[in-house]
């Protein structure tokens, strides 16, 4: 059942085995370029341009249009206008911490991609802990906002970065125990294991078999997971780090040029990331009828993606307060709860 | 099968060439103007009051210590929850259940507890408060 | 079960004179110290005991009950008393009861709490006579302590705190080294015995090849000189011995009197009880090997005592030193293995229990009139205090070994016993040392005398010293009383002494001596 | 033993369980009424005081019971817990100490906030002193250490306002924190020689493969660890800030409860996992405690002499009586007098649980009533607080070794122990020591009862819940000197068992 | 598969600069970071020697030693936050006077 991973599928078909390491390693490479290129190509050009397009159709308005066909172009141009933008480094900010912090948050949401099985092979990895290792990269990113919230030497900034560090503090524990119960189920870390266990039929309903996705299974904790996992990417209603009309623009008040081009590329990363394993977690991952595999998963990730996007227009965001009572008080409980329901059904099922 | 880490470092790799070498990009692309006034931080345009050094509220700190114990438990909870089927089947639902149910219980009295203290209350105004208990 | 009331007894009296009101505290204290008297006084008169009670004789009133049982040694509650203990005993209740009421007069402030610790004293110090468990033994022992360091630091004189701390710090490391050194003894006793029972010892000791050399040590006689070594120490440092008496005089001249009266009286006489029970009786051939060094020691004592005596101005300070020199009298006698030297030494410390006692005593009364001790303040107290003079006079003769008092039979017994000692190489010269000190003491305590006694009365106080009051004096009358008739009849204890003593001698025969 | 019902074996830790148990209750009263007045006071007394009470007689009952002991240990998770009867004893000594706390606590804590958490961390932290007892396992001792250590740093530090008690918290933390960090290390480095972390497998490991140098550096470190809990040179600077700025019951309860967990720990590891005939060749541990003990005694007892605050006098003595009952480790043979010198350790340190408990209880009594530190403000208090002022001095010279208390005969039981080892040397060192102890500890008495106040001290209540904890470890102290016969069977008896493979 | 002595070099440099940490620096923060890091080497030691040992003893205890180690900065940044306080600094060596 478990496909190969791209990249020995890679090696096999250039005849790298023999290499040894460096064999490994460039294969590793050739297959994460795809990757890559593949998840860049959703989350930098299609994200912006679809995130545009849906505000603008929740707003009545016309988007973008100009350039491209239905306007996609403008995303390019707006890319190179900004990366040619004059970078201005506010004074007495904390140098290194400031230049380090967007590559943090790009890079470790594109890290979390190494281990999604997209379908048809394409998958960089597929280790032994991956949910663990998936939870683990997607966090670090709070590292990179309290970084850049406090290198700017800007208290908007600073209030910012401590908001999002709060935010992802409260709503990490329900997401990761939430995904405890997903594993209860599939009895194992691995991401290709947990897709796995999702093959199978739940019920019929006269011809329309429904899939055995955990979606259907628990979808209490369907619900939780998304939720959770809404705050952990900050969108509405839980974009108070950022909050506009609050405090500026958050972590990212200071940043201009190329490094607001990263912020901006790694939140949407961000977003797509929550959506790939809300896919491979909730969804059967690449499972799907007809369609290649590939195919039904890059249509999993929009369709949370425009979910995401449904929530930033139709929900009014929440206080700071609110926002920990909910996750305090509300989300940990129930994810407690999710969790514990979940080991008796199961045990008593097994 | 080769070993998966190699590929997730060469993905590593790749992770932090993509924003380097926009960066290497734009830096090649953008202008540098020189001026001082612009670099002050930004205040809605007033002349910037203090730094990034404020008093924050201690919430974010009761947060953050709540966050590191629970999250740690949670480390403790994965490796069960992977065996946990295996378990059931092998020494029954009493064993396998029970003492997951004891940890998870002694979480929540720390959670009731903390809840009940304040540790998640975020806003404690002791006027507004007053004002409650006048009216 | 006789022994154990009569501690029970004691006990519970002191704590109710502890926590009762200082009004009556003191006539409530004496009148509860009348129940060991009485007991005691009904032991001895229906003791019935013969020999030793270390070495298998059979004893008065005892009693043996399991207590703590340590794995390779039991300890067990063990009391009982034999010839040489029954007498200390007695000693103990009589001297307390005197104390207390000698002490009504000078005790003017937190009454109960003296006279409760008082009762704690005695407590301890019948426990040490009555115990034959060492550890038992070694808790009444160590028990001593504590009220004396009450006694001594509360309503001592102006320098007690310091004289406290001293006695208190000194005694205990002295029983410190002697803990080791008698464990030691008893550890390389292997699976001899089964609890440290001090007659079991004492038996297993004689057995030929009993001591297995343990630790550094390699052969038996060398874990016995150890012990016997580190023993002695501790025990003279109590005695207290020539170079280890430093604290004795510090702690008489500062303590009250009715203290001074039971730490001469009978806490020096824990030490040569120690000493005769343990070294003596336990390891008399290590004795017999350094009977030399122990003669010389001893002779030392009286000497030393007795000039240091001489150098004195303070009446109280005279008695004390010359107690150093009685002791030594003691620790020769002991040394020199005969019949007559170890009994005339228990014997000794019988009769300097009383008569000590009741120098103190005197010296405290008049003290208590004319608040002065020194010699060249005052002189002619015999025309203001005739009672109290006469018995001054008289006990000082009792020190001095005169015939019908009890010092005269106890010193002529010692000389008599270390004269023909056959452990001490060269008995007779040291015999003749030790009597030297006596004529010292006695000439010094007749000049002393004639000096503050008799002649012309002077004396400059703004009150006028009149006779001491009855409760003082009756005191002493009692205690010249005992003297007396164990100077006339040193039967009345001799006898059970002699009983007790004369298996140590059989018991080496290898060192034993005849007269 | 025909009992009704078969209990199950888990039961076996029920004294440990009724201390988690109360620790949860207590939070959750808390949870319930989290302001605090003197009414919520009250029930939490009677609650810490229930629940350590209970666990006091769960224990006691389970010794004389015989659980563990006449059929063997009860073994549980895999072996990693015991239950036996050395386990049992130091949750008796742990109950009770608490319990002594709990109730003195009631009055010292009046007036401060967060007293419900005072109360569960007091619990939590007794928990894991009872379970250090019964751990066979270097990674259950780590955890149960750890669980001692961490409420101990706060309630250290919980007089928050006082800055004494802060510089306590902290030094106490920071020596803590680094010592835990060298214990995890050296365990680290046992497993990498041994493959195992349960003592009886590290002995199997350690007997029939060659030690070297790793197992050696990791017993080592192990000791360190140890060394910290028990206060013990060389990682004792901690104990005379930490239990100086404490408040005076968390003194108590570190230095003779948590001290008693360190060395529990201590004669476990190193009879079971560590026997000395397997590792002498690496690493010769009772020659190293043989130096610990000298070193640490001698050091405690000097700077307790040099003193001028009381407290901080007891603070260094506690550091010398971690050397004296470190002859119970050095003393070790591998002969049969082994039980008896381990068992004497194990009774000086239920009777130390008394007596000095008691004298920082005592300590605390002067706090509240607001009497100075250093030994001259002590000066004629007996005639005001006469009842007390008798329960301290039975503490001090019962601590000194003075026969009014149990300490008498458990300290001379050591000297016993040891020169049955024939480490005659060692005892006179000791007795020195000993008798300095006595100088130092009668400044406390002679100030209380000898000297005359220069102003007198006005003492306007007598606080009834601290009295009487006062009073109690004081007649348990003295009462223990006739029934000490009980102490040591059940000492000995359990020393014995761990001899046994 | 890589030796175990590496591991072991590793972890033992790792806790040297702890060590080195601990010893040299007087920041409290900093105090704790190289506590951590010690702990981390025992970590490191734990799972390498588990690894070698082919059993997960060795991983689960280093589970535990995390769970401890995050509860222990817990209580340390309570201190020092009190030490703030009451100090002003964080100086580990600043509270020198053990007075009331």
């Amino acid at each position: 059942m478990t496909e190969t991973p791209l990249p020995d599928t890679l090696s096999g078909l250039l005849g790298l085995g023999g290499f040894g390491i460096a064999g490994e390693l460039l294969a590793g490479i050739l297959a994460s370029a795809i990757v890559g290129t593949f998840m860049l190509l959703n989350t930098a050009l299609a994200g912006p341009w679809a995130k545009r397009k849906i505000t603008a159709a929740f707003t009545d308005r016309i988007s973008v249009n100009r350039i491209g066909p239905a306007g996609i172009g403008t995303i390019v141009v707006d890319a190179v206008r900004l990366l040619s933008k004059e970078l201005i480094i506010p004074e007495d900010a904390d140098r290194p911490a400031y230049d380090i912090a967007p590559l943090v948050l790009a890079s470790s949401a594109l890290l979390g991609f190494a281990v999604i099985p997209m379908g048809n092979g394409i998958q960089v990895a597929d280790p032994e802990i991956g949910l663990a290792y998936v939870f683990a990269v997607a966090s670090i990113a709070s590292l990179g906002l309290v970084m850049a919230g406090y290198a700017s030497n800007n208290k908007y900034s600073f209030l910012g970065g401590l908001r999002a560090v709060a935010q992802n503090l409260a709503y990490e524990i329900p997401l990761v125990l939430t995904g405890a119960s997903v594993v209860i189920f599939a009895g194992s870390l691995r991401m290709s294991e947990i897709v796995a266990a999702q093959s199978g039929t739940l019920f019929s309903l006269g011809p329309i078999s429904v899939p055995a996705w955990f979606a259907f299974v628990n979808p209490f904790a369907f619900a939780l997971f998304f939720v959770a996992n809404l705050a952990e990417v900050g969108r509405n209603p839980f974009d108070i780090p950022e909050a506009p009309t609050e405090i500026v623009a958050g972590y990212q008040t200071e940043y201009s040029s190329v490094y607001f081009v990263l912020f901006y590329l790694g939140e949407f990363i961000h977003i797509f990331l929550g959506g790939a394993i809300i896919a491979t977690l909730f969804l059967g991952g690449p499972a799907g009828p007809v369609l290649p595999g590939i195919v039904w998963f890059t249509i999993k990730i929009w369709a949370v993606f425009f979910f995401t996007q449904w929530a930033r227009s139709a929900v009014p965001r929440v206080r700071i307060d609110q926002l920990i009572q909910i996750g305090w008080k509300g989300m940990l409980v129930l994810s407690f709860a999710n969790l514990v329901l979940t080991a008796v059904i199961v045990g008593v099922i097994a | 099968m080769s070993n998966p880490w190699i590929a997730i470092g060469a993905l590593a790799l790749v992770a932090v060439i993509i924003p380097v070498a926009m960066m290497v990009v734009s830096a090649l692309l953008r202008p540098r103007v020189p001026e001082l006034s612009k670099r002050a931080t930004y205040e809605s345009g007033e002349v910037p009051t203090g730094d990034t050094r404020i008093r924050f509220n201690i919430q974010y700190y009761m947060v953050a210590l709540l966050f590191v114990v629970f999250d740690i438990e949670t480390v403790l909870i994965f490796p069960w929850t992977v065996i946990y089927n295996d378990a059931v089947t092998e020494v029954g639902m009493m064993r396998a259940l029970v003492p997951m149910l004891v940890f998870i219980g002694i979480l929540v009295v720390g959670l009731g507890w903390a809840w009940r203290n304040g540790a998640v209350r975020w806003v404690r105004s002791p006027r507004a408060q007053r004002q409650k208990v006048e009216r | 079960m006789l022994i154990e009331a009569l501690l029970a007894l004691t006990l519970l009296g002191a704590g109710v004179v502890f926590f009762a009101p200082d009004e009556y505290a003191g006539k409530l204290a004496a009148a509860l110290s009348l129940v060991p008297l009485v007991g005691s006084a009904w032991m001895w008169l229906n003791y019935e005991a013969t020999g030793n009670a270390l070495l298998g004789g059979d004893l008065a009133f005892e009693t043996t009950a399991e207590w703590i049982d340590l794995g390779p040694y039991a300890i067990q509650w063990h009391v009982g008393l034999d010839g040489v203990s029954m007498p200390l005993i007695v000693l103990t209740t009589i001297l307390t009861t005197m104390a207390i009421v000698s002490a009504w007069t000078p005790i003017d402030e937190r009454q109960s709490q003296f006279y409760g610790l008082v009762l704690l004293l005695e407590f301890g110090l019948l426990g040490v006579f009555a115990a034959l468990d060492f550890f038992v033994w070694f808790v009444f022992w160590e028990v001593v302590l504590v009220p004396m360091y009450f006694l001594i630091a509360i309503w001592g004189g102006p320098r007690r705190k310091y004289a406290a701390i001293k006695f208190f710090v000194y005694t205990n490391v002295a029983s410190l080294i002697m803990f080791v050194g008698f464990l030691t003894l008893v550890f390389s006793l292997g699976d001899a015995i089964t609890a440290i029972d001090l007659p079991q010892i004492a038996q297993a000791l004689q057995v030929e090849g009993a001591v297995e050399p343990i630790s550094v040590f390699e052969s038996a006689s060398q874990v016995k000189l150890f012990a016997f070594a580190l023993m002695f120490f501790g025990f003279a440092v109590k005695v207290p011995v020539f170079p280890v008496h430093t604290w004795l005089p510090d702690a008489h001249v500062e303590a009250p009197t009715p203290v001074s009266v039971l730490l001469a009286g009978v806490l020096l006489k824990m030490g040569t009880y120690a000493l005769l029970r343990f070294n003596f009786t336990m390891l008399p051939d290590v004795a017999a090997d350094l009977a030399e060094i122990i003669a010389i020691v001893a002779v030392l004592s009286v000497i030393y005592g007795a000039m240091l005596a001489l150098a004195q101005q303070d009446l109280k300070r005279i008695v004390a030193y010359s107690s150093i020199s009685s002791m030594g009298y003691v620790i020769l006698g002991l040394v020199a293995y005969t019949t007559h030297g170890v009994g005339g030494a228990t014997f000794q410390m019988i009769s300097h229990g009383f008569i000590s006692g009741l120098m103190f005593m005197v010296v405290g009364v008049i003290y208590n009139e004319t608040h002065t001790r020194m010699v060249g303040d005052m002189s002619g107290m015999a025309d203001r205090m005739p009672w109290t003079v006469g018995i001054f006079v008289a006990a000082a003769f009792g020190y001095m070994g005169l015939p019908l008092m009890s010092g005269f039979a106890a010193e002529v017994l010692v000389f008599l016993g270390s004269f023909g000692s056959e452990t001490i190489a060269w008995a007779p010269i040291y015999t003749g040392a030790a009597m030297f000190g006596i004529v010292i003491v006695a000439g010094y305590l007749l000049w002393a005398m004639q000096r503050t006694l008799f002649g012309e009365f002077s004396l400059s106080t703004d009150y006028e010293v009149g006779r001491a009051p009855l409760h003082d004096v009756a005191p002493l009358v009692v205690l010249l009383a005992c003297v007396i008739v164990l100077g006339v009849n040193p039967d009345i204890f001799y006898g059970m002494i002699q009983e007790a003593v004369n298996p140590i001698l059989e018991n080496a025969p290898d060192v034993g001596g005849g007269l | 033993m025909a009992e009704l019902v078969q209990l199950p074996e888990w039961a076996a830790t029920a004294p440990t369980l009724a201390l988690v148990a109360t620790a949860l209750v207590l939070f959750l009263i808390d949870s319930i009424e989290p302001k605090s007045d003197s009414v919520s006071r009250t029930t939490l007394t009677g609650v810490g005081l229930l629940g350590s009470l209970a666990s006091l007689v769960l224990s006691g009952w389970f010794l004389i019971a015989g659980t563990g002991q006449v059929d063997g240990a009860v073994r549980l998770f895999d072996g990693s817990i015991v239950v036996d009867g050395m386990s049992l004893f130091f949750s008796f000594l742990v109950a009770s100490v608490t319990a002594l706390v709990v109730l003195a606590s009631h009055d010292y804590v009046e007036g401060e906030n967060h007293q419900a958490e005072y109360y569960s961390l007091v619990f939590l932290a007794a928990t894991g002193m009872s379970m250090v007892a019964s751990v066979n396992s270097l990674a259950a001792a780590f955890v149960a250490i750890e669980l001692v250590s961490l409420p101990s740093y706060a309630l250290v530090a919980y007089l928050k306002h006082n800055r004494g008690s802060v510089e306590a918290g902290l030094k106490y933390f920071l020596i803590g924190a680094l010592s835990s960090a060298i214990f995890i290390y050296g365990i680290s480095l046992v497993y990498g020689a041994t493959g195992a972390f349960r003592f009886d497998r590290i002995a199997q490991a350690v007997g029939t493969t060659p030690v070297d140098g790793v197992l050696g550096l990791g017993i080592l470190m192990v000791v360190g660890g140890i060394a910290f809990k028990t206060a013990a040179v060389p990682f004792h600077f901690w104990a005379p800030e930490a239990y100086e700025g404490a408040p005076a019951p968390i003194s108590g309860f570190l230095s003779s409860a948590s001290k008693a967990a360190g060395f529990v720990l201590a004669f476990r590891a190193f009879t079971t996992a560590f026997p000395l005939d397997a590792v002498s060749g690496t690493f010769d541990w009772a020659l190293a405690f043989m130096v610990l003990a000298v070193v640490t005694m001698t050091l405690g007892n000097f700077a307790a002499a040099t003193q001028e605050k009381v407290k901080r006098m007891l603070a260094y003595s506690s550091i010398g009586h971690a050397g004296y009952v470190l002859i119970a480790l050095a003393a070790i043979t591998g002969t049969g007098n082994d039980s008896l010198v381990l068992g004497a350790g194990m009774m000086h340190l239920l009777v130390y649980g008394f007596m000095n408990t008691g004298a920082f209880l005592f300590i605390a009594l002067a706090e509240y009533w607001g009497i100075g530190r250093e030994f001259e403000d002590f000066n004629g208090l007996a005639k005001q607080a006469p009842v007390a002022c008798v329960a301290m001095t039975i503490f001090m010279f019962s601590l000194a070794g003075l026969p009014v208390g149990a300490g008498f005969f458990s300290k001379y039981f050591l000297f016993w122990g040891a020169l049955g080892a024939g480490l005659w040397w060692l005892v006179l060192i000791a007795a020195a020591n000993s008798a300095l102890s006595l100088y130092y500890y009668s400044r406390v008495v002679k100030a209380m009862w000898v000297e005359e106040p220069e102003t007198p001290h006005e003492i306007e209540s007598y606080p009834t819940a601290l009295y009487a904890a006062v009073i109690a470890a004081a007649v348990v102290t003295v009462l223990l000197m006739p029934a000490f016969g009980i102490v040591s069977d059940e000492a000995i008896s359990a020393a014995d068992a761990l001899f046994i493979p | 598969m890589i030796d175990v002595q590496w591991y072991l070099l590793l972890s033992a440099g790792l806790f040297c600069i702890g060590l080195f940490g601990v010893l040299t620096r007087r920041n409290a923060l900093i105090f704790l970071m190289s506590v951590e890091l010690m702990l981390n080497a025992a970590n490191i030691n734990l799972i390498a020697f588990s690894q070698r040992f082919g059993h997960v003893d060795g991983q689960v205890f280093a589970l535990f030693g995390m769970a401890l180690a995050a509860a222990e900065v817990a209580i340390g940044l309570g201190i020092i936050l009190v030490l703030y306080r009451n100090f002003g600094d964080i100086d580990v060596t600043a509270p020198t006077t053990m007075r009331w």
